[in-house]
C-alpha cells in the first residue's frame, strides 16, 4: 500500500500519457492499482498518480440483523478461516472473509430454515497454517459449544487441512451432537461457489441423528448431493474440484441431498447421544510425518532426533530401505514411537510379509494397520499425549478409537 | 425521422471471437463442437452473491427469480477450467497480442498493467457465474472521427443448447470487446462504424468467422429516452434499422406516458384472485392455469395495445417482464375478447375488478407462486409506463425489433480475478507488436500490383481464404486463376454437393501448380479438385487429366476431325471453328485449354481452306 | 541355522516328551524348524534334536530347456528382483525365485506362444531397497536390449517402487518400442498368483504397437483384463490388492484382454517407432521428497540442506506453511531446485490463488502442474543430472517430458 | 463279511467347523449367508504352480484339464482376505485355543510352536489356491484303545453353489481336524469312533452345529487291496455302510483283476475316430457330438459292466475318469445296444475296430479335444483294472457307495505360510487350557443331580440349547420345566409355524421365571411364546396371561359353575369333577394351573354335596 493513498481514494494518474482518473485500491509489485469508473482495475506507474479526492465515507453495513426461527435446533457455528461467506466491495472490488451468524446468514439464505445459530470466530488462517495447538483451542470451543446446549456443531475450516484438524478433534473430543467440518473448493465470492451447497447440506447433517466428528462436502461435479465423510478416514484426494474429499476404507457415512437437504446415514455412522461429551485435548506436538522414498538418505531420518513419535509412511504393505531401518531403530531406542502406515493410502500395513518388514518389527515398529496416514499422526499425537508406556502406545496405536482403524477391510478400492 | 431533432445517440461494442490456438485461460482448443459428440453432463444451480449493499443486485435478482439449474455439456475438448474446477491458467499471449494489434490500428494507449476482472454473469452462462473480462488498452480513434474508448480481452460465454443447458466447447474463447463512445447520431453511422471495425477485425486474420462469433451490442438513447442496450445484433445488415426501430420505440413510449400523465393513469394496487370467474372458460391457456390473478391499470385503455414497434405493444413490454417467473406472458383487455376468452368473461371480469371503460385489465395465469411473481412483474412495468422509457438491456429479435432482457446492470459488478496475475506491457513489447495491414489497404494494393479487378480484389480480402490466395501468389500462381479457383470454382463446387471442406489448402495449390505448370488445363479444375475431395490423390487425379492431349495428340485430333467434316469446312470457312469447336471440345475438355483448341482449329482449318 | 544340522538333515527330537522325526529346515528365534512327514512343520526345542541322517542329495533340476518359437517376436525380460517365477520344494518347504527364461516360461507356459525370450537378471532386492543407481543400470540394460534387437522389453519388478522406477527409466531413455513394467501383487508361489496373468498382458503389451515406458497390471479383482498405465502417471493405490496400480490425471494408456490377449491402446499412446532410442544416463541422487504437514517445523526441511533438489507434496492447491516458507527459500538460495506437488495426488497445483502459494512463488518455487509428486521426483533427478542453470530447470521441470504433464486437465477424479 | 479275513483297515478324519466369533485368519465373523445376500461377485483363474520336480502334481494337472474360471460370491461379512486381496492376520486365539482344549481331552501333546502351512488345492474352492492348517498336537489316545494321530487347525474352504461359482461366507471359518490311525477293523468300529469323537467336539460348546458342519472323511483299505480315502461323509449313520461298501469294492475289483489275468486281457491302444459309423445314429447324446471315438478293451467283454457295488460297475469307474475332461462319460458295449445305439450299429463298431466277442468297447464322444482326453483317461482306469484297486480319493454318493474325485495327494503338497508368524505355545497356556466336561459325563451329571430321566437328560446334553438349559437351571427354574419347555415345546411352535427363532433366550428365562414364580400357570407357556415370537413384549405376553385368574376369581368361577349344575353335582358327587373339569377349564386354560382348578373344583364340589 502506498504512503500517499489509502483504499478509496480518488486519484488522477496518466497510463502511456493517456490521462485516467479512478480509485486507489493498492499497491503490488511496484505498481498502482487503480478501478477505473467502468469497474476496470488497470495498473499504472505510481508516480503519475495525484489525489484527485480522498476516500469518502465507507457505505456502513446496515445492521440489518436476519431473523433466527426460534423454534429451530441451535447449531453452533465455528470458524477457523475458511470462508463460508464472503462480501465484495464492488467499489473497490476487494472481497472479505465474512464470520458472524448474521453475515453467513446473509451470504447462505437456505441456513435459516434449517436451525438458529451462534457463530464465534476461532482464527483466520488459511488451514496450511493449522497447528496443533489450534486443533486443542478448536477441540475445548466444540466442547464448550455443545455443553452450552448446541445440538449440532459446524465447523467451517480451509479445506487444505481440513481432515488432518478433524481427525485430530476426532480424537479429543466424545461428543453426543454431530460435529461438521465444512469448506468450500471453490471461492465464497463466486456464484458457483460450494459454499452454499456444503453449507446447507452440512447443517442439515449437523442437525441430524449423527453423534460423531464427520466432514461434509460436495459428493460429485454436480451440486447434487454432499457426503458425510468420518472425520479419521476422509482425504481431500483432488487440488480443486468440488468433489476432493474421499473416504478411505469404508463408504461415507452418509449423504445430503440438495437441495430437498434429505439426510440419510449409514448403519455405520454413529448415532446421536450414543456417546457422553467429554474433553481429552491434550496432544503431543513432538511427532512427524515422513513419506520414505526409495534412495532415502538414513540421514533424513535424524531431523526427526527428539521427537516422541514419528508416522511413516512406507511403500507397499509397509517398508521402507534396508538402509533406513537402522535410522529407524536408533529413533526406537531414544524412546520414540514410530507408527508404519503406507502412501498406497488404501489397504492395510502388514509388515510380516517382506523382509524389510519383519526388520521393522523386530526394531519395534508400530503396524499402522489401515490407517491413514494423516489420521495416524493426529492420532499419535493424541495418544502421546495421553500416554508414554511404550506398550501402551502401541495398544492404543494399533486400537479402533474414533473409527480410524479398520479391523476388517470389507471396502473396495 | 430527423434523428437530430429526436437527439439520437448511438454507440456499440462489438465482441469478436479470436481464432486462437488456445482458450483465454486454460490450454484447450478454441474449436467449436457438435452438441451429439459431448462426452459429459453436470448440473449447477448459481448463487447471487451479497453486494456491498447488503442487497442481491437486481439484474442478478431478476436472473434468479425462476431458480434453475443449469446443464453443460463437456466435451473432449474441454476441461476441468469450463468446469469451473481448476483456477484458470495465465493469459493467453497470443489473444494479448492481437488485442494489442487492434490496439496499435486504432492509435490507442495500452494499459501499463493489465488486470483479469470477475463479472457477475448468473444467467447460466458461464459456469463460474462470472466473466473474466481485462482492460487492455483506451482512447482510441476511428477514421470518421469517433472515439473508441476501449479494447477488453475478455472469455466467451458458453453456448446455450436450449432451455437452461449450455454447451461448454464455446466458453472461454478469447473474445476482443471493442467500445466506441456514443459518437454516432443517425442510424446509417452506427452501421458504417460497425463495417468499419468488422473489417479492422479481419484484418488481424485471427478472428473467427462465421455466423456467431462476431456480435454488435448496440446503446441507442434519444434525448427525452433512456439508455437502452441491444444485445446481439448479429447481422451487420439490421444494425440501421435496430437503431431505427429503438428510436421509433422510445419516441412512442414518450408519447404513451404522455397521454398517460394526460390522463392521470395510475396502476391499480390490488392483485385479485379472479379464477372462479373462469370456472367454465374455454381458454386453453386459462383452463390449465391452477390460478388466474388481474388487476386494474387506471387510465390505460388503448394504449396497452399500441403498437410501438412492428409487432410489438406496451402489451408485449409487459409481457417480458412477466415472463421472468417462469410464465408466458398475459392477457390484457386491450387484446380481449380472444384466444378463447369471451366477451361475457370480459364483462364479467371488469365487474367484479370495478374497472371502467377507460381502464385496462391485465390478467396473469399460471401456479401460485408464479402469478403472484407475474403480477408483481407486470405492475413494475405498468408503473414505468408512467415515467416514459426504462433503461433496459433488451435483445433483438428477427426483423429488428427488441424485447425486454435484463435491468441495465447498475454499477458495473466487477471485482479482481485474483487467480490470474497481472500482465505488464512493457514498452517493449508494445513497439514489438506490428499492426497488419489493413484489408481495405490490402485490396487496393491487390487492385494495383496483382491486376485483380476492384470488386474481385474486394471480394478476395474478405474471404476466409485469404490466406490460401496469398499462399498461391507467393507459390506463382496467376492471381487471377487464384483468385478464381478459391472464389468461384470452389464455392460453385460446394453449390454442386462437393465436399470442397475436404480439400487441404495445399491440395488446391498442388492442382493450381499444375495448371500453371501446364501438366493440365484449366478447364480440368472443377473435375480434378472434385476427384481429390473424393479422396482421389491429388498426383492421381492430376494425372488422369493431363498428358491424354499432348500437342500432337490435339492435332492429330483436330485433322480428323476436319478431314471428316472438309465438305463443311471448305464451305462455311472459318465459321466452321464454332460449329466445330464443339465437337472437339467433346473429346478434349478437361484435357486441353479451350483456347489452345480454339487455336489448333483456326490454325487447320485455315491450312484446309 | 544350526551349527549342527543343514536344511534336508533327517533329525530326531522331543516335542514335549512327543518323540518326532522329519527333515531339518531351520533354526529360527530360538526353535528348530522340522518338517514332519506329513508336510506339516512344527517349532521343536533345538536342544532335542539329534541326527538321524545327513541331507540326501537333492534332486537336481533337470536341465528341460523349453522350446521357444523363432517365428514369435523377440523379447527381453530385465528382472530387478519381483518374483514372476518362483519355485517351491515341498521337501523342505522353502520357496525360491526363479529369474531364467526357462524357469519363467516353465512357471508361466503361456508366454512361449507370445514371442521368444532373452532373460537377464538385474539385481535381486525388494524393491523399497531400489536406488537411483540401480535405475541408471536399469536404463542401460533396457537400452542395450532394445539396441541388440529386441522387439519389447519387459521388467519384472516389486510392486512397492514400480511407479518409481518405471518413472525413473521414461526420463533416462527415449525407447522405440515398448518398455513394460511388470509385477505382482500375490506372491507367484500361490496358484491365485497375478503372476501368470500379469506376466502375459505384459509380454502382449511388449508385442503390441507400443512405443513408451509402461506398467501393466491388473485392472479390477477378477482375472479379466490389465491395465497398460503410462509409467509418469501410474501410482500404487492400495497395499494387496491386484488392481493396486492406477492411473492418474489419464486413463490408462491401453488395455489387455485375459485370455485373449487382445491388446487395446487408447489414442493417447506413444506409438512404436514414434522415437528414436537414445539414452540419457544421467541422475542427480541429491534429490528428496518431503510431505508437508501441518504444524511441521521448519527445521524437518533442514535435513536437505546441500541437496540440488526437492519436491514438496504440499497441501491442497500446493503450499506449506507460511513458517516453512522461510526454509524452502532458504534452499532455494543455496542454490536447490524444489518443485511442489500436492499430496492431493490428482489436480494441478497453482500457487496464484492463495498469499503462501504466492510467497512460495516469490521465493523461487517451481509449480509441479499436475506431476505426482514421485514423478516430478525422478524428473528433478533427471533434469539435475543433465542441467545446472536454474531458468533451464525450470523450463525442463514445467515441460512435459514424457506424459508427466499434462496441459490440459481432461480427465475425471 | 468277515472283515478280518479280508484285512479291513480303518481310520477317519473329522472335521468340524469351530463356533469361534471371527474367522481363523481374517476378522470377518463366521456366519454362513443366503447366497442370494450377495454383495458382490468376482472371478478368477488358479494355476498350478510347478513342484519341484519340474511337474505339476497330478492331481493338481487333474483339476485344471478342463480350465475353469471360478467365480465367487461376497458378502457384508466377508473381506478382502477371502478374496485373496490382503495378507493374512495373526491365527485366531479362541480358535487356537479350543484345539488345545480337545488336544487336552485326548491327552495329545501340543507342538511347542504352531506353523502354518500352506496346503496346494486347486478346485476353485480357496480362492489362493491353497488351504491354510496348522499342526496343533499329536498322540493322544481314544477309550477304544485307539489312536488320535494329530489335531489341526484349518480353515474350512468355499461353499460351492453350484458349478465353479463358489459362496466366500464359508471360507476361513476354524476347523479342526482330528485324524485317527488306521485303527478300525470293522465298519461298526468306525462309527463307534466317529460318534466318540463328535460327541467330545460337541463339549467344548464352541462347535457349530447342523448339516455340513462336521465332515468325515474315512480311509479304507483291505489287505489285497489299497488305500482309498472317502470325502465328506456327513451323515454318522452312513459311516458303517460306506465302509462295507468299499470293502465290497475293493473286493470285486480283486475278483474282476484275477478274472482279467486269467483271460490275459489287455487295453487296446489305438483310439480310432468312428464318427462316420454314427451319420444316421438315432442316438441323441452321439447325434449332438462333433467327435466319436472308440477304442477296444482286449477280453473285457462281460466285466465292464459287472457291478463293484449298488449301482456301480466298473463301466462307471472309468466314467468317472473320463467326466475329468469336461464330459459326461463313456457308453461301453457291455451296456449296448441301449441309449439310442443300435445292436446294428455295435456291431458295425465291432467290425470296424476288429473287436472280437470277449472284447469290449469304449465310446467317448463330444469335442476334438475333450474325446481325446477322454479317451486317454479311459484307457488309464482300465489299465489300473489289471492291477486291481487303485490309490484313489473318493466321494461318498446317497446310499454310501462312491464315486472317483481325484488321485491320492502324493507326498503332501505343503509349504510354509510366510505371511502368519508361527505361534508359541508356552507351558504356561496349555497349563491353563481346561478340558471341558464331556457330554457323556454331563448326561449322567443331569440324570444324578437333576433328576432328569436319562433319555432326556441324553437329550439335553446333545441339544443346541444346552447353554440355554444351564442358564435356565442356574437361575432357579426346575429342570425338568426347563428341558420340557426347551427341547419339547419350542420344538412343537416351530413345527406350528410360530417363529421360535426370534425368541431371544432372556425371553425363554423371562416366561419360564414367570411360571416359577406363579405369575403365570405352565400351560400359558406356549401362548406366551408364540405371542413373543410374533413381536410383543414379554411383560405384555406374560400380563395377558397372568391376573386374569387370581385365586379369588378362580374361587368364583368354579363356585358359578358348581351352582349352576348343583343338581347335576349332588347326583354324581366327586364323579362330578371330570366333567365340571372341562367348564371350569374351558374359561381358565392359561390362565391358572390345571392343579390348581382341579383342587378348587374338588373343594367347592366338597362343599356342596
Amino acid at each position: 500500500m502506498s504512503d500517499t493513498f489509502t483504499t478509496g481514494d480518488i486519484v488522477a494518474a496518466s497510463c502511456r500519457g493517456q490521462p485516467v482518473e479512478g480509485i486507489y485500491i493498492t499497491d503490488r509489485d511496484g505498481m498502482a492499482v487503480v478501478k477505473l469508473g467502468s469497474g476496470y482495475n488497470i495498473g499504472v506507474d505510481p508516480a503519475t498518480c495525484t489525489l484527485v479526492a480522498k476516500s469518502g465515507e465507507t457505505a456502513v453495513q446496515p445492521p440489518l440483523t436476519v431473523e433466527q426461527d426460534e423454534s429451530l435446533p441451535e447449531l453452533a457455528i465455528i470458524s477457523t478461516g475458511g470462508t463460508i461467506a464472503s462480501k465484495i466491495d464492488y467499489r473497490t472490488g476487494a472481497v472479505t472473509s465474512q464470520f458472524t451468524a448474521d453475515d453467513i446468514l446473509r451470504a447462505i439464505p437456505g441456513l435459516s430454515s434449517i436451525g438458529r445459530y451462534r457463530a464465534g470466530v476461532l482464527a483466520t488462517i488459511l488451514s496450511e497454517n493449522m497447528t496443533p495447538s489450534i486443533w486443542q483451542d478448536l477441540a475445548r470451543a466444540i466442547h464448550a459449544a455443545i455443553r452450552d446446549g448446541a445440538a449440532g456443531v459446524l465447523v467451517t475450516h480451509g479445506t487444505d487441512t481440513m481432515a488432518y484438524s478433524a481427525s485430530a478433534v476426532s480424537y479429543m473430543l466424545d461428543t453426543p451432537v454431530p460435529v461438521v467440518f465444512v469448506g468450500s473448493q471453490r471461492s465464497a465470492d463466486r456464484p458457483s461457489s460450494d459454499n452454499v451447497m456444503n453449507g446447507m447440506c452440512a447443517a442439515a447433517a449437523a442437525g441430524a441423528d449423527l453423534g460423531e466428528i464427520a466432514v461434509t462436502m460436495h459428493a460429485t461435479t454436480n451440486d447434487d448431493f454432499c457426503a458425510v465423510h468420518r472425520a479419521t478416514r476422509v482425504r481431500k484426494m483432488h487440488t480443486s474440484r468440488r468433489d476432493a474429499f474421499q473416504s478411505h476404507g469404508m463408504a461415507p457415512i452418509g449423504r445430503v441431498d440438495f437441495p430437498s437437504l434429505a439426510v440419510h446415514l449409514t448403519d455405520d455412522a454413529v448415532r446421536r447421544g450414543a456417546c457422553t461429551l467429554a474433553l481429552h485435548d491434550r496432544l503431543e506436538e513432538r511427532c512427524g510425518l515422513l513419506y520414505f522414498y526409495p534412495g532415502m538418505a538414513p540421514e533424513i531420518l535424524r531431523a526427526y532426533e527428539g521427537y516422541r513419535g514419528l508416522v511413516i509412511a512406507g511403500t507397499g504393505l509397509g517398508h521402507v530401505s534396508t538402509g533406513c531401518i537402522r535410522a529407524v531403530r536408533d529413533l526406537i531406542d531414544a524412546g520414540a514411537a514410530v507408527v508404519m502406515t503406507s502412501q498406497c493410502l488404501h489397504g492395510r500395513v502388514c509388515d510380516r510379509v517382506y523382509d524389510t518388514g519383519r526388520d521393522l518389527l523386530s526394531a519395534g515398529v508400530i503396524e499402522g494397520e489401515d490407517m491413514l496416514p494423516e489420521a495416524a499422526l493426529t492420532k499419535l499425537m493424541w495418544v502421546l499425549g495421553n500416554e508414554s508406556d511404550p506398550e501402551r502406545v502401541q495398544r492404543l496405536m494399533t486400537a479402533d478409537l474414533k473409527g480410524e482403524i479398520r479391523r476388517r477391510s470389507d471396502h473396495g478400492l | 425521422m430527423d434523428y437530430k431533432a429526436l437527439g439520437l445517440k448511438a454507440g456499440i461494442e462489438i465482441h469478436q471471437q479470436l481464432d486462437t490456438e488456445e482458450k483465454l485461460f486454460c490450454r484447450c482448443p478454441t474449436t467449436l463442437r457438435k452438441t451429439g459428440e459431448h462426452a459429459g453432463e453436470f448440473f449447477r444451480y448459481l448463487h447471487a452473491t451479497v453486494s456491498e449493499m447488503g442487497e442481491i443486485d437486481r439484474a442478478a435478482a431478476e436472473e434468479m427469480m425462476d431458480r434453475r439449474q443449469f446443464h453443460y455439456l463437456t466435451y473432449d475438448t474441454t476441461c476441468l477450467v469450463e468446469n469451473d474446477e481448476e483456477p484458470p491458467a495465465p493469459m493467453n499471449r497470443e489473444a494479448l497480442e492481437i488485442a494489442l494489434a487492434l490496439a496499435k490500428i486504432f492509435a490507442m494507449h495500452p494499459v501499463e498493467q493489465v488486470h483479469t476482472m470477475r463479472k457477475l454473469v448468473i444467467d447460466g452462462s458461464n459456469t463460474s457465474g462470472f466473466q473474466r473480462t481485462a482492460l487492455v488498452a483506451m482512447g482510441g480513434i476511428l477514421p470518421n472521427g469517433g472515439v473508441v474508448e476501449t479494447i477488453c480481452l475478455e472469455e466467451e460465454a458458453a453456448q446455450r443448447v436450449e432451455g437452461s443447458t449450455f454447451s461448454l466447447d464455446r466458453l472461454g474463447i478469447p473474445l476482443v470487446e471493442i467500445t466506441t463512445s456514443p459518437c454516432m447520431f443517425t442510424p446509417e453511422d452506427v452501421q458504417q462504424t460497425a463495417e468499419y471495425i468488422g473489417m479492422v477485425l479481419r484484418s488481424t486474420g485471427k478472428v473467427k468467422r462465421g455466423l456467431g462469433t462476431i456480435r454488435q451490442d448496440i446503446n441507442v438513447s434519444i434525448a427525452a429516452g433512456a439508455r437502452v442496450e441491444i444485445k446481439g445484433v448479429q447481422e451487420l445488415d439490421l444494425i440501421a434499422e435496430v437503431v431505427r426501430r429503438e428510436a421509433q420505440r422510445q419516441t412512442t413510449l414518450l408519447a404513451i406516458r404522455d397521454e398517460l400523465r394526460a390522463r392521470r393513469a395510475s396502476v391499480g394496487e390490488e392483485v385479485r384472485d379472479v379464477t372462479p370467474l373462469f370456472a367454465g372458460t374455454e381458454s386453453s391457456i386459462l383452463k390449465k392455469a391452477k390460478v388466474i390473478r388481474a388487476f386494474v391499470l387506471h387510465g390505460f385503455a388503448g394504449l396497452v395495445g399500441r403498437e410501438i414497434q412492428p409487432g410489438r405493444r406496451l402489451g408485449s413490454e409487459i409481457s417480458d417482464y412477466v415472463k421472468k417467473c417462469g410464465l408466458g406472458g398475459i392477457f390484457h383487455s386491450d387484446e380481449l375478447p380472444a384466444y378463447g376468452v369471451t366477451a361475457e368473461e370480459v364483462a364479467r371480469l371488469r365487474e367484479h375488478l370495478g374497472a371502467a371503460d377507460e381502464d385496462a385489465i391485465v390478467i396473469v395465469s399460471g401456479s401460485k407462486e408464479k402469478t403472484a411473481c407475474g403480477a408483481r412483474q407486470a405492475q413494475h412495468r405498468a408503473r414505468r409506463a408512467l415515467e416514459g422509457v426504462p433503461e433496459e438491456t433488451r435483445k433483438m429479435l428477427e426483423e429488428g425489433s427488441t424485447s425486454y432482457m435484463r435491468p441495465l446492470p447498475g454499477a458495473a459488478r466487477m471485482y479482481p480475478e485474483t487467480d490470474v496475475f497481472p500482465v505488464a506491457i512493457p514498452d517493449g513489447l508494445w513497439e514489438e507488436i506490428r499492426a497488419p495491414e489493413l484489408l481495405c489497404d490490402l485490396a487496393r494494393r491487390f487492385e494495383n500490383d496483382l491486376g485483380l479487378d476492384a470488386a474481385l480484389a474486394r471480394q478476395v480480402v474478405s474471404s476466409e481464404s485469404l490466406p490460401l490466395f496469398r499462399a498461391a501468389v507467393d507459390a506463382g500462381i496467376r492471381p487471377n486463376l487464384a483468385a478464381r479457383t478459391i472464389l468461384g470454382t470452389l464455392k460453385e463446387l460446394g453449390r454442386d454437393g462437393v465436399a470442397v471442406s475436404r480439400l487441404a489448402p495445399a491440395e488446391i495449390l498442388a492442382v493450381l501448380r499444375a495448371v500453371e505448370d501446364g501438366t493440365v488445363a484449366k478447364e480440368a479444375i472443377p473435375e480434378i479438385l472434385s476427384a481429390v475431395a473424393a479422396g482421389t490423390a491429388v498426383a492421381e487425379a492430376v494425372g488422369a487429366h493431363a498428358g491424354g492431349m499432348s500437342d500432337g495428340d490435339l492435332a492429330t485430333l483436330v485433322q480428323a476431325i476436319v478431314a471428316d467434316r472438309i465438305d463443311f469446312v471448305r464451305e462455311k470457312g472459318m465459321r466452321a471453328l464454332g460449329p466445330l469447336m464443339g465437337l472437339v471440345m467433346a473429346e478434349a475438355r478437361g484435357k486441353v485449354d479451350g483456347r489452345k483448341v480454339s487455336e489448333a482449329l483456326r490454325q487447320e482449318i485455315s491450312r484446309v481452306i
